[in-house]
């Protein structure tokens, strides 16, 4: 259980139990599903017809990701799909971001692998809104690498040129959190910022970034490279960098994906899809780490207590019985 | 008007003891007898005379002096303890030819001497030399150390 | 030598004992009260709890039996003393008020020699010397003030019914003229003086170290005085003559924890104990005292043995849950039919408060523990 | 056990030894009160005061002894190597005083410069046996440091095993 799912799991089984009934006759359906990162989904019957679902997602970064051509995006991996209709402009549910529609009468007739991998690729539906950016950055990086694949890359003009490349800026969590990414013609570099909400969540979030650095030297040779640096966002994105910026509990985690991870087909998908959720991953073992923590303390302390208990002494009455010593040694008299 | 609240009211209620009341009274030693004295005992050590230069600072403390006649004392303590250290590994045979109020005495500043920064840094060593008195002398020095009110 | 005689009286601290004169009766203090146990002559026997005297609201410091037997004085922390009579008509005991005239814990209480009178030393730096007055049928007291100015800790008469030794937590030790005038006969002339108004100081003494005196006592003859302090050391003193220095002053260091009451058995031959938990017996005289040996063998306090394996024993089923419950509360188990739970090598296994004489050739220890011991010396 | 620890925790256990050699003693100053007089202020009263100890191992482990009539302070500084050990140990000291009412002699808040400190009163020596209490001290002192470098090796194990399991995917 080190990785967390890409998907989400409640809107599978939500849908799964729709397109698959175990038994007859419909009953509307009203669910709002929260994920960790201020992400909604709303999935309702229409109050007019039980066979149509109503399906939308609200993201943070939503405004963000709109200038990086994410309806387009969503527009083409969900417009395939038949008995799914992509809502527009007012159509869409108010205050969320995005709606489809799905339809279950259509869906019915087909084959139930089909209707798996709708499925499937509905619980994906963040995943793929936060792929978007993903996506046209290494587009970016594409139309780079064959614009400067005969020139001279070292060369002055070319490095301003790069160095000037627009930064795209994901808010995913405000602006205290963002993904900050900016191809290259030999590299995508992606930025994360994070916010450590204790002194105990910077040391232990340090002590694991560490071996993030580490650990290309040592054993996963193949890996990006992973830079982390403390409060100073990195020379790169620093004039796209916003919200407080001197901030002793800010931190930068940079990772430079180089062309053999932006492989176009499966590698790239895999890719976006793993590095999208690193914040997540990284924050929820400092938390795995600090609950392991807890409970080493607790079971030390409670081994304390019984050292300290020895110094109590077993008084024994006439017969060679325990007397049961009621009274605790802060004089208190337990009452029975 | 004066706050009331925070006057220490048993400063008038008379006939208590004062710090100094405590301490018996003892003739005072001078800067200038402690500094010979380390003169003296600083000789005996390049002499190779390790007991007699231990005995020799341990025998008469200066208890009534200034603060900075007692630091110089017990830095000349420390050093000796260093030296002897350094130079001689049987710590217990030394002790053993201190008297009983000189075995008291060593204790007291190997105490005074853990306190300081240049006594933590070399803990290990005065701890050895604690180790090594306590084996011998028993908890007495220990306790006569707390409750001495002649400190060094 | 025979084995000690041990008395568990419960598990609370007793932080004083006394025996009547014919040792037919013992008082213990216990918390706020006072515990009075019948004895038998054979003293394998153990005591049996007769009465308890309640009357005090705080801790009882110190009790002492009379001369006579017949009155039981009590002193605590609640600042008061009280003097306990034996009524035949209610078949109990009766309390009497003594107006003390202190602000703060009385510490300790001794019946004169004689038993006309008795001292009670306080927290107030105060020594109350206290004489019953038989018109308004109450005791009264008359102060020893001056110069104190710490806790009493101790008290001791000297046989002539008039000097009273007091130990206290500045480190002094000093002896004092406690005649009261139309009570007293004037007193022969000693080594401690001859004209002897009342608050008259005829000695002060410090230990070496100025530590703590936990306890004082005149010797028998009364020509010299002990007391040990909490730098684990016993000083004794040998007086000249009014006006003149002490012919000797003795301190005799140990290599143990503080000392906390002494008793002489001869007029060289003293018996402490304390903090370690084990009696220690001094012999010497005015010219020099040292230990000659402790009572109990003792193993070392400060190393760290290994408790002694438990062998393999039938165990009963009361004892196979007491193991699970301690396992459970201390994560080991100690069987205490073993004796493996005995912290300590001594029979006493907290401080030693008080060690009175019982005999000639037997003395009495109380401890926190809740013990009281009759040990041969 | 390491060369220095040795002596350093046999010079605690003599130093606990002789200091925890407590009575019953009622207020001079107060009414009626008895209360821990290493604890409250006693310009007036320093005769109730014995001499501090130090024990120091080296600069960062070291043990402050403060004895008076009637109760005795221990405050332990416990080592601290890096950030990671200070973390740890803060942790770790909050822990324990939050739960200082079933640790009788814990005191809530530590010394001034130790990490954390225990108050023994003459009414925890007459209920329990003094030397159990030194050996518990002297356990705690141990298990302390034990915990501690554990901690910090179960978190960089932890911390290397996530980043090459996050890492090698992506090949």
């Amino acid at each position: 259980m080190l990785h967390i799912e890409q998907n989400n799991l409640l809107i599978k089984q939500t849908l799964t139990d729709r397109v698959l009934p175990a038994e007859e006759g419909l009953k509307s359906l009203d669910r709002i599903i929260t994920d960790f990162d201020f992400t909604t989904y709303h999935i309702s019957t229409l109050p007019d017809n039980k066979q149509l679902i109503l399906i939308s997602i609200y993201l943070k970064c939503w405004d963000d990701l709109v200038k990086y051509g994410v309806v387009e995006y969503l527009n083409s991996k969900y417009g395939l799909f038949e008995g799914l209709t992509i809502l527009l402009g007012d159509q869409i549910e108010p205050s969320y971001n995005y709606s489809l529609v799905l339809d279950l009468g259509q869906v019915e007739s087909q084959a139930e692998e089909l209707k798996l991998d709708l499925v499937e690729q509905l619980s994906f539906l963040k995943r793929n809104a936060m792929a978007s950016a993903f996506e046209q950055a290494f587009a970016r990086y594409d139309e780079l690498a064959a614009h400067y694949a005969t020139s001279n890359t070292y060369s002055e003009e070319i490095q301003a040129e790069l160095q000037n490349e627009e930064v795209l800026v994901i808010k995913y969590r405000g602006s205290d959190e963002s993904i900050y990414i900016k191809p290259s013609f030999d590299r995508v570099t992606v930025v994360f910022s994070t916010v450590f909400q204790d002194e105990t969540d910077k040391i232990f979030g340090k002590v694991f970034l560490q071996e993030f650095v580490d650990a290309r030297k040592r054993s996963v040779q193949t890996a990006p490279q992973v830079l982390y640096s403390h409060k100073e966002a990195p020379l790169d994105i620093q004039s796209a960098v916003q919200g407080s910026r001197d901030d002793e509990k800010k931190g930068y985690i940079t990772f430079v994906l180089f062309p053999r991870h932006l492989v176009k087909g499966d590698r790239r998908e895999n890719c976006i899809s793993h590095i999208q959720f690193f914040r997540n991953y990284f924050h929820y073992h400092i938390k795995c780490s600090k609950a392991y923590m807890h409970s080493r303390m607790r079971f030390r302390v409670k081994e304390f207590l019984k050292i300290l208990n020895r110094a109590k002494p077993e008084n024994v009455d006439e017969e060679g019985k325990v007397i049961e010593n009621r009274k605790t040694a802060s004089g208190r008299r337990f009452v029975a | 008007m004066e706050d009331w609240r925070r006057i220490d009211i048993d400063q008038f209620d008379g006939d208590h003891l004062t710090p100094q009341e405590l301490i018996p009274e003892l003739p005072e030693t001078s800067h200038d007898e402690i500094v010979a004295l380390s003169k003296q005992i600083r000789s005996a050590l390049t002499s190779g005379q390790f007991s007699e230069a231990l005995a020799l600072a341990l025998d008469s403390p200066p208890y009534n002096a200034s603060d900075a006649t007692k630091s110089l004392h017990s830095d000349t303590v420390f050093e000796t303890l260093c030296s002897i250290k350094n130079n001689r590994s049987d710590l217990s045979g030394i002790i053993k030819q201190l008297s009983p109020s000189q075995q008291d005495n060593l204790v007291k500043y190997l105490y005074r001497n853990m306190a300081t920064p240049a006594g933590a840094k070399q803990g290990g060593l005065l701890l050895n030399w604690f180790e090594k008195t306590v084996e011998i002398t028993g908890l007495g020095p220990v306790v006569r150390y707390m409750s001495d009110r002649r400190t060094v | 030598m025979s084995n000690p005689h041990i008395y568990q009286l419960g598990h609370e601290p007793i932080k004083d004992h006394v025996f009547s004169p014919d040792r037919a009766l013992m008082a213990i203090t216990k918390a706020n009260t006072v515990e009075i146990y019948q004895t038998s002559s054979n003293l394998a026997q153990k005591p049996k709890l007769f009465t308890t005297l309640k009357g005090h609201d705080k801790t009882v410091t110190s009790v002492d039996i009379s001369p006579d037997g017949a009155k039981i004085l009590t002193c605590s922390q609640d600042r008061n003393a009280l003097v306990w009579e034996y009524d035949h008509a209610s078949s109990e005991y009766k309390p009497t008020l003594v107006l003390l005239r202190i602000n703060r814990a009385a510490t300790v209480c001794k019946w004169s020699p004689d038993g006309t009178k008795f001292a009670v030393g306080s927290s107030d730096r105060i020594i109350a010397v206290c004489y019953y007055e038989a018109e308004n049928d109450w005791w009264v007291s008359k102060h020893l003030k001056k110069p104190l100015k710490s806790t009493i800790t101790s008290l001791s008469w000297h046989p002539n019914n008039v000097l009273l030794a007091a130990g206290s937590t500045d480190g002094h030790a000093r002896v004092f003229s406690a005649y009261i005038k139309g009570l007293d006969a004037k007193p022969e002339p000693t080594v401690w003086g001859s004209k002897l108004p009342f608050q008259t100081l005829c000695g002060d003494f410090i230990n070496e170290t100025g530590a703590w005196i936990h306890d004082v006592a005149f010797s028998p003859d009364g020509n010299s005085l002990g007391f040990v302090s909490h730098d684990a050391s016993l000083g004794i003193v040998y007086p000249e003559g009014e006006g003149l220095p002490p012919k000797a002053i003795l301190n005799v260091r140990t290599s143990y924890l503080s000392l906390k009451s002494l008793v002489f058995l001869t007029n060289s031959k003293i018996v402490v104990g304390g903090h370690n938990c084990n009696l220690i017996v001094f012999e010497g005289d005015e010219h020099n005292w040292q230990e000659s040996y402790k009572i109990e063998s003792q193993k070392d306090l400060i190393k760290d043995v290994p408790e002694n394996q438990d062998d393999d024993e039938e165990i009963s089923s009361h004892q196979a849950l007491n193991m699970f419950k301690q396992m459970d509360l201390k994560g080991r188990v100690n069987k205490p039919s073993t004796g493996a739970n005995k912290a300590l090598s001594t029979i006493h296994q907290n401080t030693i408060s008080s060690i009175k004489l019982f005999s000639n050739s037997q003395v009495s220890t109380s401890g926190i523990d809740g013990k009281v011991v009759i040990f041969n010396v | 056990m390491s060369q220095s620890l040795k002596p350093y925790l046999a010079a605690v256990r003599s130093s606990l030894t002789a200091a925890i050699c407590l009575e019953d003693f009622s207020s001079q100053l107060v009414e009626r009160h008895n209360r821990p007089e290493i604890e409250v202020d006693n310009t007036h009263n320093p005769e109730l005061i014995l001499n501090p100890m130090i024990i120091a191992r080296n600069e960062n482990e070291k043990i402050l002894i403060e004895p008076s009539v009637n109760s005795v302070r221990v405050s332990i500084k416990i080592k601290q190597a890096d950030e990671i050990e200070q973390i740890l140990v803060h942790k770790f000291t909050r822990f324990l005083t939050s739960r200082a009412e079933n640790f009788f002699i814990l005191r809530r808040v530590p010394i001034k410069g130790y990490d954390i400190s225990f108050l023994i009163t003459n009414f925890h020596t007459e209920q329990m046996l003094k030397d159990k209490l030194v050996d518990f001290i002297i356990e705690f002192m141990e298990d302390v440091d034990k915990e501690i470098s554990e901690m910090k090796l179960f978190l960089n194990a932890r911390a290397r095993v996530i980043a090459e399991a996050y890492l090698t995917p992506f090949d």
